[in-house]
């Protein structure tokens, strides 16, 4: 199971989204969940402009691998890639990729959601949220 | 001794710069090490006070002891995904 | 919300996939959730040599743009797209995919996985599984 | 009157086509359309045993009542996915 999790500033377009799919699925897989967050053009009521994202990549890539790991463990069979974009993003673009195969669809679900949740509570990656009349670095 | 201090986020704007060497006293804890910050940049302190901290890249608590050398870094809130 | 169901005989290959993405993401969302189904090389402790799909396309096709009402009904500002490809499949390509998009992950999740569900227990697609001594109409 | 059958998966290839024209009673029920049926092709008895219906593509119980022209299909079990 050849693990991919990686920071990067390379724009995750639809081919970067689908190596990672690639990667992940072997011959006895059945099920391919893939998240991708996408930037919004509103956030608490406020209306976004763009955001910029900034990681302690050393440290932010060992937890992303740990994730991996762990969810690995856990969900028999399954395999994971995981990419967090980092620097500046317009709206509509790939900030995150979470790919999951298993052999069942059922795993590939749980397996890819607690992925993207403990990657978001865990992750030392931030955003900060570009209005049209200043910034803010933001929560979740 | 000395630990390299690295600042991101809303720590590296306020800050000013991506990184410090920080002096403490041997054997200084975390929550020492971020008064010392905090003495050194006071602009530091409201976001200090919502922040983790990681030591050589792992989660630590404010009890952990630093020693010489190691990275410590203040992790404000998250916001990734 | 322009809904996208179909039953296709067209490979379901990354630009399929892709197209159908975009089609379900708005500026307003800000989670993406895909669930592809992959032909698997075992079923049921027996190697599988590739799959064979049939449908009754009309009402299939009109079984998935009810659940695709449904869920876009139950889900706030989710939108969904569906496909299902049919004919003759080999391992590792893909049979469908389910797309859907929300302003937030947590309801991208369950939508995807209710559409998914709810698409295998009700809509009038058959698989026959090929052995390399045999082939038989499979259940689920 | 006539009720107008498609067949699908292991069904079309057990009938040996795609579809049929089956002569039912007036007001017959799915339920007398599939006892037809099977006095017709015996072959399908088993796997018709299995089966759901369907009239003018929408899931029908075994007491719907059937009308000239409908168009009737038995469901096997499915395998969509």
């Amino acid at each position: 199971m050849p693990t991919t999790v990686r920071i990067t500033r390379d724009p995750l377009d639809a081919q970067a989204v689908r190596a990672l799919e690639e990667a992940v699925t072997t011959r006895s897989d059945g099920g391919l969940v893939t998240f991708q967050g996408v930037v919004r053009d509103n956030a608490r009521g406020k209306q976004v402009r763009s955001l910029e994202y900034d990681a302690y990549i050393e440290m932010a890539e060992q937890q992303m691998a740990q994730i991996a790991a762990e969810v690995e463990a856990r969900w028999e069979d399954s395999t994971v890639a995981m990419v967090h974009r980092i620097g500046g993003l317009e709206i509509g673009e790939c900030s995150v990729v979470v790919a999951v195969a298993c052999p069942h669809r059922a795993e590939a679900f749980e397996a890819c959601r607690y992925a993207i949740d403990t990657l978001k509570s865990t992750v030392p990656i931030w955003k900060k949220e570009i209005y049209t009349d200043g910034e803010e670095w933001v929560e979740g | 001794m000395r630990v390299h201090v690295r600042y991101f986020a809303a720590l590296r704007e306020k800050a000013g710069k991506d990184a410090d060497e920080l002096a403490v006293p041997d054997g200084a804890t975390v929550s020492q090490a971020r008064a010392a910050l905090i003495e050194r940049y006071p602009q530091l302190a409201s976001t200090l006070a919502g922040c983790a901290a990681a030591v050589n890249r792992a989660y630590a608590s404010a009890e952990t002891a630093l020693s010489e050398g190691d990275e410590l870094v203040f992790i404000p809130p998250l916001g990734g995904g």
